[in-house]
């Protein structure tokens, strides 16, 4: 039941000093309802990928290959690459809606709240007379909890935590099949995270949409999502259950970052870090991306490059163990970064 | 990157500069001598003619790129000095004395300086190269000013001054080893528009007849074009040669600004699309189509 | 209103400043106007009339606490002093009669130049990449072409060369003012070629202005979002880029006004032009004090009342200041 | 456990005056009490963290403490004499005992200036050295005790050759050239990528076992601070609201806030998501509400929060708290 | 529109078209007719409106012609005149002209000093009979004849006497002259011919158009064929007005001053004679006026009488004397002279924007390297350069001195002793500061007499004294501009015929001009 299968998708950024392989050779599945994390540190590719779902890329990037196939409910899959103008407006927001990492700047700071939720109905339900329109809109904020009122604010005159759900209820607005979440809390602190994440769901269970969460934060995707895929210089490294990924890590990478991350509750555990430094995406290191971090490297990592393989739960690019990847030995390891 | 703005800019400014510098010293003679033949076109004796008294063009376009380069750079000069100061040390140090330089900048600011410096210049009892120059200063530092404290303000909280302060460092070696070298593209975008603010204001003043007309620069030779009536009587070579260095001038600092700018704000950059990708990624190009006014 | 309370009390002090750079000016400087004027007539004015005229022309002894509170006295009183070119006609009187015209031909020059120049920056911008690109070296050109080589070449071409414009003068010798077709025609027909200069000299700042604001804000996260909310190209553009770019340009359109005033005066020179300008450059020419200085005064006050009126643009287009104010 | 009390703040107070915001009704801006009756000790050899959420007012209290703006009210001790002058060489001293290091290692250095020059500076400002050789000798010191080798390779670099946790490394590293006995570090990793942070935490915490530092660890990432701070302070909206050695105030949280503050957090290992619904926002600094500052959010309000400030209940071992469902409440 | 021929509105057809004038180069008028108030402003108030008592040509010392007053006379050692008037003259708001307005007019004057630029030294009016009046002056006044009865414009007693002078713009002005005003607007102002006037049948130009140019513009102007009659500097007069059309596209710029290289007699090098003569010989004036002055006037007679027209006062001695450049004789002189070449080093300043001027400083400068005089040229602001010369601080400079009625003004204004002040005082003439008794007593001469005779005889002393001691070296006539067409009105002034100045910002001379024109074809 999937409702988006991004095939092979390739990014690059063309700039002077070199092309930035932004993503490389992604393919991913977003089943229809769930919610997909992305997790990867910054630079990783996160946003550049959620750019291209909705084809809102800026030169220098160059989508240099591969496919995102949109399975309507009736009709037989399309590529997004590939629609053409008109299709690509109607696919936009009616399909796919996009929530940005910071609400301050994701919404017009010249016109209300309510011109910015109207503007999406006006052109993609043309029919809807202004009194409709008007009230879907305050429906609209009552269901993330704003009063209707605010329709004739202003950004500026939200506070942080308020713009946020306004933007999540102009996703909102058209019932799309796919939400995608680029660090949508990351401005927010904890409590009123929290608060959002759980409007999140609650929406989700309501309308049933796909969410793709994108965050660097792995502790906060473990909890709100169902599947989780770790991204490592523009490529998936793994994918799985979260429950899976957090109990039982295949790759290297995402153990690092699940052991990296001290625990609030529980016995104080011992903390791993990874050494060095995340890579130039300009020149990644030849064979697998991580190899020069990892601590489990073999000889082979370095020349031959990992495919993502499908495994128990999931999938895994590591050459370890067969290519599914192993856990690391959990004991005490000494520190080894500069 | 090296972008062929700045490439281009540099090119013109240093064939200006390498004029107004050997120059005269390569074609001696004298720019107000009045030899030839009367307002003849350009020929192998005068390769941009003569002007309505018989002096050669080419040889005061040459002589008087000292006198406008020389005047724009000057002011230039001393409009940034005094920018840097009010700019730099009220945006620092803030307070009342920040209070009133920014008034202070702020009132040169939205007075008309054009105006301001006809009426100064109208009062001026010498017209020498230098004292236009500081005419022209006097009234063109503000909007520097007016930048570098915006970009002091801000800088003065970064962290790395608030580091270098924790650090022990004094107050005006924070200034200027740690502020002023940040701001330097500003500082030289600044400072380049200003040159071209000055030589403009210059031309401006000669063509009025308030520089120092026994002097020959680009702005002078203008009005003498003008007051020849070079164009009524055809005499275009008269006339284009300075106005048209003029703009050059003017267009290679501008392309310079440009560069800068682009260098300091990659977004600003013209971009090249690729010249075949697999699939036309930019959102911007492909909706290009449709716009219209 | 508080914002533009405290734009105004600027604005006001501002004034203050001009008035009394205005006053202090002459009085840093040597030079003395009827010993002038006497040098213009070339000597038809006899030595021993000079004392007489110099008290007619207001020049006193007394002290400069006095003068100055005489001169905001009069000031108050829309009293310039005279004109000594023009003597006895009042400064305030001379200006009156040119202003209108400068005040017509350079707004609305000025009024052009911007929304062209805005509305080519903005394409530009969003064109990026394509061959208008090209635009750009050009407009660096044209921003530092002298406002009075592009006049003159103006006339040249069109006046002189292929007579589809009048070069000189504010309206034809055969019509007389009034408001009735043939002199309205007969305005905008004489205007046209001073505004094409000004238009010209002066769009490619607003053009390079922007169109890097507008860059900026096209890469900002709302322009992405309203073009991922499925909206047509052209209300991406306007309203929510361009909408947003203008803003900071209004600050710099208004700060750049004084610089198009000023670069106006030389056109109004050039096409004999009955505005300010011109006479400014005759007061200058014949050292009439009382007139550059009225006109200075009067030109700042204008450009520092047009200033006003973009701060007021300014709160009314952006939300944000509104709500303070 | 831990030494001598080295740098103290006591009811230390700040006020802003806003440079742009909304203004009041008479025309004059609200000032900002971003900081109302702090006071807190940090101790030679120990971790000290200050925790709460963004614009709680922690910054502004670790400013306060080295003197980058002086304080509304209250006051500063250094080693039990209070800091008075503000310039000068008395003032000089203090910084020398007392240095901040910044969230945002990409701000914190000046991108003109090479590593060499970063490190050199405080020690010739300080009379550190005596010729060129030995600060040659010191620097290198300095890059080998933040784990910055080989030392040559990094001595000529510019800030933006260096990746985020190298940066860290040489703030620290010029922190350390002025011989502190007091680092005040505020949200020194929340800037730097996860795969990083660890490595130069581990720093900081080697440098206050080893060199008897006083540290102040300042964080919004209450987890951390668990793991590296023997003391943790909670602040929430310009006040400290609950202190407590890390380990018992992660597990048993007195406040109503750090509770709410700990259950929000992610946790992967929590069997099931906490219920906590809207509890409204952070109240606006320049407007606190009355009484406990916490009340319009706290579920267990009494009616007594809303009148008054609540008093500080010592609770034993170090731990205290501001809440009327403590002490005499 | 603007191009092509001058519209002729407001001729009514058949009639005779109207005339379009530049007088003076303005970018907009000020609605002023006051005759009192200083020439330049709007012309036509003296002379087209407002009417002098006398006619003085002034190409033609001597001459003069009656016209508001038929005859004067003398009495008192000049120290009063008798008018007799011209009767039946009316003002055009129908009153009688009266010996009640030439008092009131002068009597103004008295009371207000500051509109006596001429600084006539009166003392009272009386009128004798409604066509005769007498006015009483406190000294000798021969001299003033023409700042009398030649350019004083006569004003309405009736009218003049509810306002205050000074300030009062007058903008319905009612005169006695060939044309009354009949619109006005800044841009743009008429007059049309006084049916009434006192000479029968004049005048004949209906209509006259003055519109506001700049000095810029009038050269469009004059090159697309707008403007009828002009006095404009035009830089390049063949190319830009005359056009190959040089029957109907005619100029005449006949001398009204004379530009002299002033020489400051205070420095030690320029007291001694010999060093003024050599520099007189190597300054080649055919070049300047060639060059600098583009051939629009000529060379000054050494004695700096103003010529042609100025023979009766020439020397009889020095009649032929001409200037001729002798290098050679230069350099002997300046060896006799016995100054080291060290000192003869010199700035020669200019007000900067009288670009002829800077021309020709430019040309001097290299004529006078070539007999080792080392010269700077510097070019000033005008009130810059007026101070300093006024003042006497300067080494070389290039001065107009203004021409008069007869030659007599002009060497007064150069070599009265009474204006040479001490240097550092400012003065309004002989700024290079001659003394000389012989001088002085000439001047003397002059002022004390109405004999025309005794009058030249002392000018030729002055102009004796101007050739042989050169206190001053003239170069070249300042030209009075004038550019008029023949295609619609003919008789204008010429060289054979210089009746008038023949420029329309002369006053009042641009109306007896208009009197003079017929239609063209006839
Ligand atoms: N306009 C651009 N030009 C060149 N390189 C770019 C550009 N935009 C992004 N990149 C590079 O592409 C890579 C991926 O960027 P992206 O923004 O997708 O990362 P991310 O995972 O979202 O990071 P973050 O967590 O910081 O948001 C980065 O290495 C970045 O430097
Ligand atoms: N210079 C200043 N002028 C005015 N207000 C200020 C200033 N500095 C800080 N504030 C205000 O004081 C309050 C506390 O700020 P502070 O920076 O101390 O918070 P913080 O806890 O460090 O937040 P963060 O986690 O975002 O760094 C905030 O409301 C802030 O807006
Ligand atoms: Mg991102
Ligand atoms: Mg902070
Ligand atoms: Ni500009």
């Amino acid at each position: 039941m999937n409702i988006l299968e991004i095939r092979g998708l390739s990014v690059d950024y063309l700039s002077a000093g070199g092309t930035v392989h932004a993503v490389d050779d992604v393919s991913l599945d977003l089943r229809r309802g769930e919610i997909l994390g992305v997790a990867g540190e910054s630079g990783s590719g996160k946003s550049t990928l959620a750019h291209a779902l909705g084809r809102l890329l800026r030169p220098p990037a160059v989508v240099t290959g591969g496919s995102v196939l949109y399975h309507r409910a009736g009709g037989g899959p399309v590529d997004v690459l590939e629609l053409d103008r008109a299709a690509l407006r109607a696919f936009r927001w009616k399909e796919l809606a996009i929530v940005f990492q910071s609400a301050m700047n994701s919404l017009n700071p010249v016109s209300t709240i309510g011109a910015q939720i109207d503007d999406v109905l006006r052109i993609h339900e043309r029919d809807l007379p202004r009194k409709v329109r008007t009230e879907r809109a305050a429906e609209l904020l009552r269901r993330v909890g704003i009063g209707a009122d605010r329709l004739r604010s202003y950004p500026h005159e939200l506070s942080g935590g308020m713009r946020q759900r306004a933007v999540i209820a102009i996703a909102l607005a058209l019932n799309p099949e796919i939400i995608i979440m680029d660090e949508p809390t990351t401005a927010l602190d904890v409590v009123v995270q929290r608060d959002i994440l759980h409007e999140i769901r609650a929406l989700k269970d309501e309308y049933g949409f796909a969410v793709v969460f994108i965050t660097h934060d792995l502790s906060l995707l473990m909890e709100i999502s169902d599947r989780i895929a770790v991204m490592y210089a523009g490529r998936v490294v793994e994918t799985g259950a979260a429950g899976e990924l957090h109990r039982a890590p295949r790759h290297p990478y995402t153990l690092g970052l699940l052991r990296s991350f001290p625990k609030l509750h529980g016995p104080r555990q011992e903390l791993l870090s990874i050494p060095g430094t995340p890579p130039d995406l300009r020149a990644l290191p030849s064979g697998c991306a991580f190899h020069p971090r990892c601590r489990s490297a073999l000889d082979e990592c370095s020349s031959t490059p990992p495919l993502l393989r499908p495994g128990p739960g999931g999938e895994v690019a590591c050459l370890l163990n067969d290519g599914t990847g192993v856990p690391v030995p959990t004991g005490p390891t000494s520190e080894v970064d500069s | 990157m090296r972008s062929w703005k700045i490439r281009i800019g540099l090119l013109i400014l240093a064939f200006f500069a390498l004029m107004a510098i050997f120059g005269p010293l390569l074609l001696t003679g004298d720019p107000s001598a009045t030899g030839g033949e009367a307002l003849a076109g350009p020929s192998a004796e005068h390769w941009l003619g003569t002007t309505q008294t018989g002096q050669d063009i080419l040889l005061q376009v040459v002589h008087g790129s000292r006198v406008s380069l020389g005047v724009g750079v000057l002011s230039a000069v001393i409009a940034t000095a005094v920018s840097i100061a009010v700019g730099l040390v009220g945006g620092y140090f803030g307070g009342v004395v920040d209070e009133a330089l920014s008034v202070l900048t702020n009132i040169f600011l939205v007075l008309p300086a054009l105006p301001l410096v006809i009426v100064l210049a109208g009062y001026l009892p010498q017209r020498g190269v230098t004292s236009v120059a500081v005419v022209i200063a006097a009234t063109g530092w503000a909007w520097g000013a007016r930048v570098l404290r915006a970009q002091t303000l801000s800088i003065r909280r970064r962290d790395f001054v608030e580091a270098a302060r924790a650090g022990g460092e004094r107050p005006l070696r924070i200034i200027f080893y740690e502020i002023l070298p940040v701001e330097l593209p500003v500082i030289a975008t600044s400072f380049l528009a200003t040159v071209v603010a000055a030589i403009l204001a210059e031309a401006g003043l000669s063509f009025l007849g308030l520089a120092d007309l026994s002097t020959v620069s680009w702005g002078s030779m203008l009005y003498f074009a003008q007051n020849g009536q070079a164009l009524l009587v055809g005499a275009w070579w008269w006339f284009i040669p300075p106005g048209l260095c003029i703009a050059l001038v003017g267009a290679g600092l501008g392309l310079m600004n440009f560069g800068i700018d682009e260098i300091a704000n990659p977004r600003l950059r013209t971009v090249r699309a690729p010249r075949r990708p697999r699939r036309e990624s930019a959102a911007v190009l492909e909706t290009a189509g449709e716009v219209g006014p | 209103m508080r914002f533009l309370a405290r734009r105004l009390g600027f604005y006001l002090l501002t004034a203050w400043a001009a008035v009394t750079l205005n006053f202090l000016i002459p009085r840093l400087m040597p030079g003395d106007p009827v010993d002038l004027l006497v040098a213009r007539l070339k000597g038809n004015v006899d030595p021993a009339a000079i004392d007489a005229m110099k008290r007619a022309f207001g020049i006193s002894d007394a002290g400069v606490w006095q003068q100055y509170l005489d001169y905001l006295g009069n000031l108050l009183h829309g009293e310039l002093g005279r004109s000594i070119t023009f003597f006895p006609a009042e400064v305030s009187t001379i200006i009156a009669g040119s202003l209108p015209w400068t005040i017509g031909l350079v707004g609305v020059a000025t009024l052009l130049s911007y929304l062209l120049g805005t509305f080519l920056g903005v394409i530009v911008a969003w064109k990026r990449g394509s061959w208008l690109d090209g635009v750009l070296p050009a407009t660096t050109f044209m921003h530092a072409v002298p406002y009075f080589w592009v006049a003159l070449a103006l006339v040249f071409v069109f006046g002189v060369t292929l007579r589809w414009f009048p070069v000189s003068r504010a309206y034809g010798l055969d019509v007389m003012p009034a408001f009735d077709g043939p002199f309205v025609s007969s305005v905008l027909y004489h205007a046209a070629l001073p505004a094409i200069t000004i238009v010209i000299a002066s769009m490619a700042d607003r053009i390079l202005g922007m169109r890097n604001v507008m860059v900026t804000t096209l890469g900002e996260d709302y322009v992405v979002m309203a073009e991922a909310k499925g909206l047509t190209s052209r209300r991406v553009m306007w309203a929510y880029a361009a909408r947003n770019a203008i803003l900071p340009n209004i600050t710099s359109f208004a700060l750049s006004l004084g610089f198009v005033v000023g670069g106006s005066v030389l056109t109004e020179i050039v096409f004999s032009y009955p505005g300010i300008g011109s006479m400014l450059l005759k007061g200058v020419e014949n050292e009439d004090f009382p007139l550059m200085q009225g006109i200075f005064l009067v030109i700042s006050l204008a450009v520092l009342a047009a200033n006003l009126l973009a701060d007021l643009a300014y709160v009314v287009l952006d939300p944000r200041t509104r709500q303070e104010a | 456990m831990s030494g001598e009390v080295v740098l103290e703040g006591r009811n230390l107070t700040k006020n802003f005056t806003a440079a742009r915001g909304p203004r009041g009704r008479l025309g004059r801006r609200p000032p900002v009490r971003a900081v109302e009756d702090v006071s807190l000790a940090l101790r030679a050899g120990s971790v000290t963290a200050l925790v709460g959420e963004s614009g709680c007012g922690k910054s502004t209290v670790a400013r306060l403490l080295a003197q980058v703006y002086p304080a509304t009210s209250g006051e500063v001790l250094l080693r039990g004499r209070p800091v008075r002058a503000h310039r000068g060489s008395g003032f000089r001293d203090y910084r020398r005992q007392v240095q901040l290091i910044f969230q945002d290692p990409f701000a914190s250095l000046n991108p003109f200036h090479r590593v060499r020059y970063h490190l050199a500076r405080p020690l010739r400002i300080h009379g550190h050295v005596r010729s060129a050789a030995d600060e040659a000798e010191q620097v290198a010191e300095l890059l080998e005790r933040v784990s910055l080798t080989p030392v040559e390779q990094f001595m000529d670099k510019l800030p933006h050759e260096l990746s985020g946790g190298q940066r860290q490394r040489v703030a620290i590293a010029r922190a350390l050239a002025v011989r502190p006995a007091v680092l005040i570090a505020d949200e020194p990793v929340s800037m730097l990528d996860v795969s990083i942070r660890l490595g130069v935490l581990r720093l900081l915490e080697r440098l206050a076992d080893e060199s008897g530092l006083a540290l102040l660890y300042i964080t919004h990432d209450i987890a951390s601070a668990r793991y590296f701070a023997e003391d943790i302070t909670v602040m929430y909206a310009g006040r400290l609201i609950e202190r407590g050695p890390g380990e018992v105030l992660t597990q048993e949280p007195a406040h109503p806030y750090t509770r709410l503050l700990l259950s929000a957090a992610p946790d992967p290992d929590r069997v099931s998501p906490p219920e906590i619904l809207r509890r409204g926002e952070p109240p606006s600094l320049a407007d606190p509400p009355g009484g406990c500052r916490f009340h319009p959010r706290c579920p267990i309000a009494l009616p007594v929060c809303s009148e008054r400030t609540p008093p500080r209940t010592d609770l034993g071992d170090g731990r205290w708290t501001e809440c009327w469902h403590y002490g005499d409440g | 529109g603007c191009s092509g021929a001058p519209p002729e509105r407001g001729a009514a057809a058949g009639d005779a078209p109207p005339l379009v004038i530049h007088a003076i180069d303005a970018g907009s008028f000020q609605e002023d007719f006051n005759p009192f108030h200083l020439e330049g402003v709007n012309l036509g108030s003296t002379g087209m409106i407002y009417e002098t008592l006398e006619f003085i040509n002034k190409l033609k010392p001597g001459e003069s012609t009656p016209w508001l007053a038929t005859g004067h006379e003398w009495s008192d050692k000049g120290k009063t005149l008798t008018l007799t008037l011209r009767q039946g003259v009316k003002w055009t708001d129908g009153t009688p002209f009266t010996a009640d307005d030439v008092a009131f007019t002068f009597d103004t004057l008295k009371k207000h000093p500051e509109l006596n630029t001429a600084a006539l030294d009166l003392k009272g009016t009386t009128v004798l009979a409604p066509d005769k009046v007498e006015i009483d002056f406190g000294s000798t006044s021969y001299a003033k004849l023409y700042n009398i009865t030649g350019n004083r414009p006569i004003v309405a007693k009736h009218l003049f006497e509810k306002e205050n002078p000074v300030t009062f713009t007058n903008p319905k002005p009612v005169g006695t002259g060939p044309y009354m005003l009949s619109s006005f607007s800044s841009q743009l102002y008429e007059m049309k011919k006084n049916p009434a006037y006192w000479q029968p049948g004049k005048p004949v130009v209906p209509t006259l158009r003055f519109p506001a140019y700049t000095a810029n513009a009038v050269q469009t102007g004059l090159q697309q064929g707008e403007i009828d009659w002009a006095g404009a500097f035009v830089p390049d007069i063949d190319k830009i007005y005359v056009q190959g059309q040089p029957e109907t596209n005619k100029y005449y710029f006949p001398p009204e001053g004379l530009v002299s290289l002033y020489l400051n007699l205070t420095k030690p090098a320029f007291a001694k004679p010999e060093v003024r003569q050599a520099i007189s010989l190597a300054v080649d004036r055919d070049r300047i006026v060639k060059v600098a002055e583009r051939g629009y006037t000529t060379v000054a007679h050494p004695s700096g009488v103003s010529m042609p027209g100025g023979d009766a006062y020439l020397p009889p001695e020095h009649k032929d004397a001409a200037y001729s450049v002798d290098v050679e004789k230069a350099k002997q002189l300046l060896q006799q002279s016995g100054v080291e070449s060290s000192e003869l080093s010199f700035t020669l300043l200019v007000p900067s924007p009288f670009t002829d001027w800077v021309n020709a400083a430019q040309l001097i400068r290299e004529d006078l390297a070539k007999i080792g005089i080392k010269v700077e040229t510097r070019g000033v602001a005008f009130q810059d350069w007026v101070s300093k010369v006024g003042k006497g601080t300067y080494d070389m400079t290039i001065r107009g001195t203004p021409g008069g009625p007869t030659p007599y003004l002009t060497l007064r204004t150069l070599l009265d002793g009474g204006l040479a002040k001490p240097v550092g005082t400012s003065t309004s003439g002989n700024y290079e500061r001659w003394k000389d008794g012989e001088t002085d007593r000439l001047i003397a001469d002059y002022t004390a007499t109405d004999d025309q005779a005794a009058q030249e005889r002392a000018v030729q002393g002055l102009g004796k004294i101007m050739v042989e001691k050169v206190p001053v070296l003239p170069l070249f006539y300042s030209p009075s501009w004038a550019q008029y067409r023949t295609d619609k009105y003919v008789g204008w002034p010429s060289e054979q015929d210089p009746y008038a100045m023949p420029s329309p910002y002369t006053s009042p001379d641009a109306a007896v001009v208009l009197l003079h024109l017929r239609p063209a074809g006839t």
